[in-house]
Order: C-alpha cells, then structure tokens, then sequence
C-alpha cells in the first residue's frame, strides 16, 4: 500500500498557475478601497478585515504560509476585533468640542479630501516610477526556492533576532499595559 | 567551647530572654515565665561553673607554686591564678578604638555565682507573688532585662561596659518599682530612684571620662595597659590636682555613683521609697543584687582607691560615710512602722557597714558581707512578702503579730534570717561577716569613731529586727483580714534561701577563710585552723558582738515583747521620748530638706528659665521674624516691579513673534501627514536622482 | 510572476492607506489607513524577499513578522487613545483633538 | 486487503475509475485535472463524514442528555428515533427565513457564510490515520488557529446586523470569551507543538507514537504538564466552540439566543451545523495534540485501523463533552472571564515551563516527577488563593445591571 501513498503524494498538487495569487490581490485591494469609502464605520472595519485576510491568502501565496497565518491570527483574530470594539465604544460624537470655525464649514472637509488626494497622487506617482523605472526591480526573478519552514524560523527567531524578540516582547507587554491604563476608566474623585 | 563565649553567655541569656518575653502576648505567662526562668537557670548553671572553674584553677596554681618551691625553685606563690580577661573592640573613631571587655576574676565569679541565684530565687519566688498581676509578662521582660544588666555590670571588664549596664540596671529599676504606674505613690517613687541615682550617675561619668583622659583607657585589666594596672595608676598617683591626687578625685567622683546606688548617706533617700514596688522586686534589687553593685563598683576599682597608699583620702571619705550610713539608717528603721520600709533601712545600714569596710581597707570582709547580706536580706524581705501576701496586702507592722501559728513556715524562715542579720553568734553568716567588718574597722590605724559607731549600728539593728518580730509574729493577731500560709513556690525559696544563710556561715568562719581571701584575692594560700577563731583581736569583737546581740534582742523583747501590744496604742518608744521617735518616725527630715533646699531651687530656676523663655527668646524671636518679614516683602517688591517687568515685557515680544510662527501650527494631524507624504516624495526623488 | 507587479499592488494598497489617513476625519479611520500601509509594507517585505538572491536568510520573512507584532501593539495603543480621546472630546475627529497648538 | 488503508485504496479506485474513463473517451487526463478530483473527493468524503457526525451526533447528545435527565431523548422518527436530525433538517428547510426589517441585510446575509467557511476548512488538517492528512501543511496548528479567528468575525457580524440587543450582547459576550479562551488554548496547543518540535499535526502524531515504561502509551495527556496542558485544552474548546458551562452567548435565561436570536430557518441550520463542525474539529485538534491521535494505545492492539482509533478517540471527547453540559452549571460572566485570565493563562504558562523541565530532565521518571510538581504546586496555589474568596456573595458584581 505504500507505493499508492507515494502515487498519491507524487501527484502534482502545487502546480497551480502563476496568475492565481492575482485573485487574492485583486480581493485585497478592493476591499480596501471599500473599507476607505465606505459611509458606514462597521462595514469599513468589516471590509479592512476582509482585505486582511486576502493579504494573509496573498503571503501564502508567495510562499511565506507562516507570515500568512500570522497575518491572519494577528490582524483578524486580533486587530480587527479591537478595531471593532473601538468603533462600537466611541459613538458618533454628538457634541463637537471644538470650537474652531471651520469645522462646520463644509468646504474645509472638501480642501482637505482636494490636497488629501493631490498628495496621494504624488506619492503613487514617486512610487510607481520607482518601480517601473528601476532596472534591479525589473532585472529581480523569483528565487526557485524560496521557502520559510517553520523550524527554520524558529531557529532564526532564536539565534540572529534574539535581541529583536526580546525587544518585541517586552514592548508587546508595555503596550497591553499602556492600552489598559489608558483604556480605563478613571474614577473621578 | 571557648571560655568567653561561655562568660559572654551569663549576661546576654537574660538578655535575650527579656527580648523574646516583651513581644511575647499578655496571655502567655507560662511562656513568658519559662523562658525567663530557663535563661537563668543556664546562667546560674554557667556562672557556677565558673566559679568552681577558677576556684579549682587556683588550687591548681598554688599546688604548682608548691610543687615548684618544693623542687627548690625560687618561684614564690604569689602567682596565684589572678582571673583571665577578654577585651573586643566595640568602636572605632579617628585613630583610637573604644574597647569593651568581660573579665573573670575571684571577685566577678563569685559575685556573679551569687547575684544569678538570688536572682533566680526570687524569680521562682516571683511567679507565685505575681500570679494574679495581669501585667505578669511585662513584670518578667524587666525582671529578666535587669538580671541581664546586673550580671553585666559584675563581668564586665571595661568602666564602660560596666557603666551601660549600670545605667541599664537604673533603667530596670526604675521600670520595676514603677511597675505599678497606676499608684501615684510608685510611680514617684521610681522617678524619685530614678533621679537621685543620675545625681550620683553624673559623678560616675564625669570620674569616668576623667579616667580615660588620664589612663587613655576605661579597660580593667589590658595586659599592663588596664587603667587598675601599675603604670596608669602611678601616673594618677603622681599627677595633682588642687593638692589631691587625681587618683582620689577619680575614685570620690566613681563612689558618688557608687553612693547613688547603694544609697548611703546623702543620696540614700530613694531606696525606702522604692518599697512601693513588689516585694519580688524590693527583695531583688533593694536588698540582694542592685544596691550591691556600688559596693561591688568600689571592690573593683578598689586598686584606684588605694593608688596612693592604704590610707588615701578616698578612703577616709568612704569609710566615713559608710559608718554614718550604718548608724544613720539603723536609727531611722528603729521608728518605722512600715515591714518593708524597716527592711529598706536595714539595708542602707547594712550597706554602711560594706562601705565601711570597704574604707577601712578589707575588700574581702566587705564582699563576704555583700554576700552574706544578699541570701538573708533577700530571705527576709521575701519572707515581708508571704507575710503581707498571707495578710492581704498590709504592710503596717502594728496591724498584724501572732502570725507565728498561722503561718509557721514563713516564720521560721524569717527568724532564720532575723537572726542571719542581728549577727547571732557561730550558726548564721551575718555574724561572721559582720564581725569582719567590725574586726576590720577595729584594727583601722586611723581612727576609732568609725568602729564604735558600727558597733552601735550592730546593737540597733538588733533591736529594730527583735522589735519587728515582736510585732509581726508574736502576741495576738491585730488585723481584720484572715492569715494564711503562703503556697509553695513562695516558701521553696524562702527555705533555699535560709539555708543559704545558715551554710554560708560556713566558708565565712575565721576558721578557715578561704573564701574571703579568695574573694579579696590575695595571696595567702588559707587551710583550715581553729587557731583563726582563738587569734585574740577577732576573739574580743567576736565576744563583743555576742553581747551586743544580747543585749540587743533582751531589750528589745523587754521593750515590746513583755505584753500583747494593741493596734491603737502607740510605740512604747514614743512614750519613752517622743520628738526623737517623731524625728526618727519621720526619717530625721532628710527628704523635706531636700524638698525645702534642692527641689524648690530646681523649682525656681525653672520658673525662671521659662520667664527668660517667654519674655526675653520669644521676644528676640518676635524681632527677628519681623526684620525677615520686612526684607522679604521688600526684595518681593523688587522682584515684582524691576525684575518681572523686564521679564514679562521680553516674554510678551517673544510671544508676539512666536506667534507668527505658530500660526502654521494648528493642530491638524492630517495635515502634517500630507507633509510628511511630500516629504517622503521628495525623498525618493532624491534617491532615484542619486541612484540613477 | 513579476516582482512589479506586486509592487505595484503593495504600491496601490499603500495609496489606499494614505487616502484614508489624508482625507478621512475619523481616527479610527485614519488607524485602518495606518493598518493598510503596514501592511503594504509587510507585502514588500515578502516580495523582496521571495525575489532575494539568498532567501534561505529570511531576511524578509522575519522584518514581516516583527512588523505584524509590532503593528498589533500600535493598534491596541492605538485604539485606546483614541477611546480616551473620545472620553474627554466626545468626538473621535482628529482635527478636534488640537488643544497642544501653539 | 487490510482495512487500514482502505479509505486510500477507494481513493485510488475512484482516481482509476476516472482515467479508465477518460481513456475509454479517448482523451488523455492531464495530470492537473487529477489533483483536482482527487482534491475534490477527499473534500466530499470528509464533509460527507462530518456532516453524517453532526447528525448523529445532534440526536445522540439529545438522547444522552435525556438518560442522563432521566427521560427518554428522542424517540419517535425512525428507529430508536435515529432520524430525527432528518425531521429536523426539513423542519429547517421548510421554515420562512426571517430578516428584521432594521437588520443590515448585507452582513445579515453574510455572517452564516462567514461562520460556515472557516468551520469547514477546519477539518483540513487533521490526521485521520497513518498517510491520511488530506492537507499536510507544515503549521497545520497555526492554520486551526488562524481560521478559528475568523469565527469571532463572524459571530460579531451576526450579531451585530441584528440590530437586536440581545444579539450584540451575545456577540460581544462570545467575542470577549473566544479571545479569553484562545490564549490559553493556543498556549497549551503551543506547548505540544514544542514538545514534539514541529507544529504539523501528523509530526505531532508521529512523536507520540510507541510506549514508554512499558505499558504506558507515549501520548502527551499521560505526562504531568500534558496532562495539564490537555486539561486547559479540553476547556478552552468547550469555551471556543460555546458550550455549556461557557454557553453564556446563548444563555437562554439570560439572551434569548444570543446573536442567533435573529436568525432562523436555513442560516440559522448553518450556524448550527458551524458549531458542531467546529467542534468536532477542534476535538479532533485535540485528540491530535494529546491523546495520540490516530495511535493505538498498546501495540497488540495495532490491528485495529489507526483511522478508526482517531474516530474512537474523537468520539470519547465528543461524548465527554455532552456530559459536562448534563453536568455543569451556566459561568457567571465575570466567573468566566476570571477563569480565563486568573486561571487558565498562569497555568498554561506553568504547563509550558513544566514542558520545558521534563525534555531538559531527560523525560524520564525523574523529569515526570520534577515537572508534576511543576504543575501540581502552582495549581493548588492558584486554586487556593484565586477562587476561594469569589463565591462569596457580598463581593458579586452584576456588570450588566450597574
């Protein structure tokens, strides 16, 4: 039976086309665009994580499946849900504290969307001359094994970037503080 | 196991016992009291092996130094085993170190061998006396803490060390006759105590400073470098100071500590007072252990005394003031009324008398005196104790008698230790010990006053002890409450500690004095001979002193004793002649002289300090505050309208052009962010320009 | 596949962060633009990385990782400042929060 | 023809079958299209087994529960009433899918679909038998993990397009206990991944195979930190796939559904079988982890198909789970979450350490003592000193009610 398990194994299961990691993209960049348009602050955030989960797909694609499932946990398990509960914890302000005159003046809304733009565009277009004109990018061809296994991760993580995940550690641990005692409602005597 | 540790061990077990027991809770008495007991048995354990330890040392010596005469050697016996010291440095300032130091001689083992078992005696005693005190844990911490002290003070090698301890020893007494803080009279009495031994305190300190600036050193004993040692004593010999040698300043100002304590003469006045404690407490340090520590102090530093001949002015003063001591007290206790006031001034006689000896030169009489006094003096005001237990907290003598058949056991005792103290003739110790004493002031080339007044302190302390036993236990009974015997943890003692009055009259006999040559440590080597008691000078006083007791309790029974006396009827003596038995009653007037001379001084230069204080400081006080309000208010008034003005006026033009800069400034995130966006454009332009 | 390409996309998705950061007044908004522009970071990480000449150091792989951790911690930051922000404002518009200008 | 490949031999019928017919076509089957329908039978087979177990199992737990309750469970469709997950499922179909008229329709209809898929990706990864992974994936543990995240997602899509407040209350109940819970969980799923020192499950299996001191069964729950360490898993899934005690999302006394209240008919049938889908998975994960997954306990016992083993195992936990929800009393919210955060997180870092000191030990009887009072003493400590004084009553807080 065991030349069949080797038939089996043998079989070509990751032949898949080149184009395929375009689909989890395509998802990822709509979704995003949603999640910046939409009106509604759920449905954005809703959307934010669906794009999170295509990144994640799209890094498993390029053969990073730990980063991929990282990427998952972390910002769907983790980001969004805060993301959500932020949401759902600051209602939609009912007093304006603000006092400066241009707030409800619409056209300040209009100017900053206008130069908002204006400078996105300006950075897209350094970015994508950057890219397109640069001879290494286009010289650059997919490295045939390009694979991070686990263990070799691990082992990385706890030889060169010992010092780093030392450093990380402890900052995770000052953020979730820093988060909690900011978060809390202080009593007022 | 090292020597030291072991000598170490005798004070700092009760010390640590003291610790433990006061943070001990109110409820554990038991704890407390077997924790305090068990410490000093070991002591007691430890300095009798010590002291059987040098005794058998000094055999040993004075064999070999036979030994080695008998082979013909010219080594004379004077190298009798002198006791061994062991000093540690304590603190170090500048270049010199303070050393302190445990010594362990014949005079500090058999001090120490005697003061931890009275001490311990009255402990046992004790545990009975306070069962019914709530406060029975706190009682044992300062029993315990003063036990410490006491056995401190007699091993200590150092003049400091002797006097922490002895200032310790203060401490404990003041704490234990104020025991009973809630009576005004005891708490008076303790400050009374209290600060009549700083009077004499502040002597001992101020002798002891000039001791260290004279010897350089406050150790006893240093190898040659102590202060009792030859060099340092020559050159407080030598230097003068107003035509008295410094020694002798040193050693009046040291006694005046020493009187403080042992309460002679002029500072005596605290220790009657200091009946007001418990009787534990008044048989402990009142009669046995404390008030000896001055005649103790004196013996030790006796070498310093003695600096410039046997004869030295210090001397005469201490010899003097112990015999008027002597007689002095014994007259006052001739009137009193009060059991245990009579025992007190018993005691200030009976410490006369060691001083006296001390005087007159016989450390060793005094000490065996000391001794002897502690077992039935203790016996004694232990035995005060069951009576006033067995009679319900009276103490007034007139409102008792026939105490004798209800309880048996305690009069027994006492009689015992009656007898001990009036000096009746071969059986009891204080016969012995007295007769010394008296030998040794009867054989004082100076002078005989001194010898024909302790002779007639002997005769009255007779009388005053016959006329107390008369009243306390013989007739009928003239109090209202019902006697009893007291239970047996108080009568075990009392049976001890008469014992101890009887057998000790063994090792005081002429006879064979070893142990006051051991204890005065000098050099002959003493074996038993009748001979001692036929030496003629001891024979006649011997004689002398048994007629004195004669006549002494005939007297006295023929005073009090011939019929029942009644409560109401007054001292036969005061129908006799009454202004002297009012003056003797009331103590000849010593304390409203002080109060009429010391205390209303002290009253009045405090009055007036305080008027300096109000009037004159307050006053100045008032100025100066005013001046420093001025100068404030006016460098405020600069500040405000020279140094601000400038300030504000720059402040104000820095803000106006800041202002102008700010205005790009407003707060907007975003738009910093867009900023930042051209920024990093720029940036990359930057890049790609340089790269390509 | 061509390392443009996903460029292009990290590039794309990077602008859609920026957008969001830019034009929208909301805080929380602004966060998930931050959120898309790490993560267009993140992409770029992988993309080098899988085009790298040595990918057997992860280089990449690992800046992706501690970019995720770290991005977590600034989210939860974040997110609680902003829930403080709108406790003392009762308002999460990041031009309200200007009390700290000149 | 042994039984134990016998899922493998269909397969490879099947995959004969095909090309047999293509050739009799006469066309050539390109090597691809074969992935793909082998890919696709693995798929059907394993949801055809774990939809047939969510049924059974829907009866079963019916009627357990009601032996246990001393009455009869279901009876009546069918023999020994064995078809009533059938009656139910048309019940389901039948019924008129209601949407609230102020739900937001979209995420309203999104949110089962968002429930469902992560559900059924699950059992991907899991072991079955010896060469039966259907997805061997190097971070198999980490893929569970990575898509159990997406549920809460979905939870709190469902119950906040309700627009009903027992339905956000019970989403933000469920999310805060899945994101408690799965600390814990994953530490201690973590814990055997370290051990065994590969986080794919096979390998998982693999390094519990064989017996030690003899008689006892290499599997991680019979060491002192796996013990532990399976313990806090076994609550974490009860926890992750809202079970009683951790039913509070659902409390019917307390939130009418939680935020299914809104859902009815087919979407909520789906939210149903995601549930038991999810648990049955996550049971699988941890018969995997701790009980050996598809090893036989003893070797004369090696006869029976590992893939048989796995189901017997998984059924074991299934059943337990049934009966510590016939058992157990409803959490208190705050119970819960200081079960979680008081409790559970400080002992599956103990358990980790535990871990740690048993492979440095040695692993051997020494280090099983070592690491036991590893486990033991931190645990009386905590059970001590963290829940004695919370059952008072003048120290209860209703969080909801202030």
């Amino acid at each position: 039976m065991h030349d069949l398990i080797q038939k089996l194994t043998a079989l070509p299961w990751d032949q898949s086309p080149q184009w395929l990691f375009l689909i989890p993209a395509g998802l990822m960049l709509l979704a995003a665009a949603a999640a910046v348009a939409l009106r509604n602050l759920i449905h954005s955030a809703l959307c934010l994580t669906l794009s999170f989960i295509a990144l994640g797909v799209l890094f498993i694609a390029l053969g990073a499946e730990f980063v991929g499932f990282v990427q998952l946990l972390v910002y769907v398990g983790a980001v969004a849900m805060l993301i959500i509960f932020a949401i759902l914890l600051t209602p939609a302000s009912e007093v304006s504290a603000s006092n400066n005159p241009f707030r409800s003046f619409k056209l300040s809304r209009a100017v900053n969307a206008v130069a908002g733009g204006a400078v996105v565009a300006l950075v897209l277009a350094g970015l994508f001359t950057a890219i397109f004109f640069s001879p290494r990018v286009r010289a650059a061809v997919p490295s045939p094994n390009a694979a991070a296994p686990v263990a070799l991760i691990g082992e990385n993580l706890l030889t060169h970037t010992l010092l780093p995940l030392q450093g990380t550690a402890i900052l995770l641990t000052a953020a979730l503080i820093g988060a909690a005692l900011l978060a809390k409602e202080e009593k007022e005597s | 196991m090292n020597i030291f540790l072991l000598i170490a061990l005798v004070p700092l077990l009760p010390f640590l016992a003291a610790g433990i027991t006061a943070l001990l809770k109110r409820e554990q008495q038991g704890l407390s009291a077997t924790l305090v007991i068990g410490s000093q048995v070991i002591a007691f354990a430890i300095s009798l092996y010590l002291f059987f330890g040098i005794l058998v040392m000094r055999w040993v010596y004075e064999l070999l130094g036979r030994v080695s005469i008998a082979l013909g050697s010219h080594a004379t016996n004077t190298h009798l085993f002198a006791g061994d010291f062991f000093n540690f440095p304590w603190l170090t300032f500048g270049h010199d170190t303070l050393r302190l130091g445990l010594l362990l001689d014949p005079l500090s083992a058999g001090m120490a061998a005697m003061v931890s078992f009275v001490t311990l005696l009255i402990f046992i005693y004790s545990v009975g006396y306070m069962k019914e005190d709530r406060n029975f844990t706190r009682f044992f911490t300062f029993l315990s803490l003063f036990s410490g002290a006491m056995l401190g003070v007699v091993l200590s090698n150092s003049l400091l060390l002797t006097f922490i301890c002895w200032e310790l020893v203060g401490l404990a007494s003041y704490l234990l006759i104020g025991f009973w803080f809630h009576k005004p009279e005891a708490a008076a009495a303790a400050k009374k105590a209290f600060l009549t031994t700083r009077v004499g305190d502040m002597g001992f300190l101020i002798g002891m400073f000039w001791l260290y600036k004279a010897a350089g050193t406050l150790l006893f004993y240093d190898n040659g470098a102590g202060c009792l040692e030859q060099a340092a004593l020559a050159t407080m010999a030598k230097t003068m100071v107003g035509g008295i040698a410094l020694s002798n300043v040193i050693a009046l100002l040291i006694f005046c500590g020493a009187a403080g304590k042992s309460g002679q003469f002029p500072l005596h006045v605290w220790l009657p007072d200091a009946m007001e404690g418990p009787t534990p407490v008044s048989a402990l340090i009142h009669a046995a252990t404390m008030v000896a520590a001055g005649v103790f102090l004196v013996a030790r530093v006796f070498p310093i005394f003695t600096a410039t001949g046997a004869h030295s002015v210090s001397l005469l003063v201490v010899a003097c003031i112990g015999a008027f001591t002597a007689l002095f007290a014994a007259l006052i206790a001739v009137a009193q009324t009060d059991i245990k006031r009579i025992l007190a001034y018993s005691t200030v006689s009976q410490l006369g008398f060691m001083m006296l000896a001390l005087g007159v030169g016989s450390v060793g009489a005094a000490m065996l005196h000391l001794i002897a006094h502690a077992f039935f003096k203790a016996l004694l005001f232990l035995g005060a104790g069951s009576v006033i237990h067995g009679v319900h907290e009276e103490q007034d003598i007139r409102n008792m008698g026939g105490l004798s058949r209800s309880m048996p056991l305690t009069f027994l005792t006492y009689s015992i230790g009656m007898l001990a103290l009036a000096g009746f003739p071969v059986f009891f110790s204080g016969f012995w010990s007295k007769d010394a004493i008296l030998h040794a002031a009867h054989s004082w080339p100076v002078s005989q006053i001194p010898f024909i007044m302790a002779a007639a302190a002997a005769f009255l302390t007779v009388f005053y002890m016959t006329r107390q036993m008369t009243y306390v236990f013989f007739g009928s009974y003239r109090g209202h409450a019902h006697p009893h015997e007291s239970p047996n943890v108080m009568t075990i003692p009392l049976t001890i500690l008469a014992a101890a009055a009887v057998l000790f009259s063994i090792p005081t006999t002429p006879a064979w004095p070893w142990f006051e040559d051991f204890l005065s440590n000098s050099g002959e080597h003493v074996t038993f001979h009748l001979a001692g008691l036929l030496e003629p000078g001891f024979l006649h006083i011997a004689l002398l002193s048994t007629v004195i007791v004669a006549c002494g309790i005939a007297l006295g029974w023929f005073v009090y004793g011939r019929r029942p006396l009644s409560a109401t009827e007054p001292d036969p003596l005061e129908a006799a002649c009454t202004p002297l038995y009012k003056a003797l009653a009331n103590r000849l007037y010593v304390d409203e002289f002080y109060n009429a001379t010391v205390v209303r001084a002290l009253a009045a230069f405090g009055a007036l300090s305080a008027w300096v204080d109000r009037w004159i400081l307050q006053g100045a006080v008032k100025a100066a505050t005013g001046l420093s309000f001025f100068i404030s208010s006016l460098s405020d008034g600069m500040d405000r309208f020279l140094i601000n003005f400038g300030f504000d006026s720059s402040c104000d033009a820095l803000r106006e052009y800041g202002g102008g800069i700010a205005g790009c400034e407003r707060g907007r995130v975003q738009g910093y962010l867009r900023v930042i966006g051209i920024g990093a454009v720029v940036l990359l332009a930057l890049i790609g320009w340089l790269l390509a | 596949m061509m390392l443009q390409i996903l460029l292009a996309i990290s590039a794309v998705l990077f602008g859609t962060g920026l957008l969001a950061a830019l034009t929208r007044s909301n805080a929380i908004l602004v966060l998930i633009g931050i959120e898309m522009m790490l993560g267009a970071g993140n992409l770029n990480f992988i993309a080098f990385w899988k085009f790298s000449a040595h990918p057997e150091t992860l280089t990449g792989v690992m800046f992706a990782i501690f970019s995720i951790a770290l991005a977590a911690a600034e989210a939860a930051v974040g997110l609680a400042i902003i829930i403080q922000v709108h406790r003392r404002l009762r308002s999460v518009n990041v031009n309200d929060a200007d009390q700290l200008k000149g | 023809m042994n039984l134990e490949n016998l899922p493998l031999a269909i397969l490879k019928a099947i995959l004969d079958a095909f090309t047999w017919c293509g050739a009799k076509a006469g066309i050539v089957v390109p090597p691809w299209a074969l992935t793909l329908v082998s890919i696709l039978i693995v798929i059907v087979a394993i949801l055809s087994v774990f939809l047939v177990m969510f049924a059974l199992m829907s009866v079963l737990e019916r009627k357990i529960l009601g032996r246990m309750q001393n009455r009869y469970g279901p009876n009546r469709v069918g023999p020994w009433g064995l078809f009533q997950p059938v009656a139910d499922g048309i019940k389901m179909l039948t019924k008129e899918d209601l949407v609230p008229r102020s739900a937001d329709q979209i995420v309203h209809f999104l949110a089962p679909i968002a429930m469902v898929i992560p559900a059924l990706m699950l059992p991907a990864i899991l072991p079955y038998g010896r060469g039966m992974v259907p997805v061997e994936l190097a971070s198999g543990i980490l893929y569970f993990f990575a898509l159990g995240a997406g549920t809460e997602v979905a939870v709190f899509m469902a119950g906040w397009s309700s627009n009903n407040k027992y339905s956000i209350l019970g989403a933000m109940r469920a999310i805060a206990q899945m994101i408690s819970y799965e600390l814990p969980l994953v530490m201690s799923a973590v814990i055997a991944a370290l051990v065994a020192g590969t986080l794919s499950p096979n390998g998982i299996v693999m390094a519990q195979a064989g017996v030690s001191f003899g008689v006892v069964p290499n599997w991680f729950v019979f060491t002192p930190w796996g013990f532990a360490a399976c313990i806090l898993f076994y609550i974490g899934a009860l926890a992750e796939s809202n079970r009683s005690p951790f039913d509070l999302p659902e409390g019917e006394s307390e939130l009418v559904a939680g935020h299914l209240t809104e859902y009815s008919g087919f979407k909520y049938a789906i939210f149903f079988m995601a549930e038991y889908i999810g648990m049955f998975a996550i049971n699988g994960l941890l018969v995997t982890l701790f009980l050996g997954g598809y090893q036989a306990p003893f070797p004369f016992l090696e006869w029976i198909p590992s893939w048989c083993w796995f189901f017997a195992k998984l059924a074991f936990v299934a059943f337990s789970m049934v009966w510590v929800r016939a058992t157990m009393p409803r959490f208190r919210i705050d119970q819960m979450m200081q079960f979680a955060w008081k409790f559970m997180l400080p002992m599956s870092f103990v358990a980790l350490i535990a871990a740690a000191a048993w492979h440095y030990a040695g692993r051997g009887l020494a280090a099983w003592g070592i690491s036991f009072l590893i486990v033991a003493v931190p645990y009386l400590l905590l059970g001590r000193f963290c829940f004695t004084r919370r059952h008072t009553v003048d120290n209860r807080r209703y969080l909801f009610s202030e």
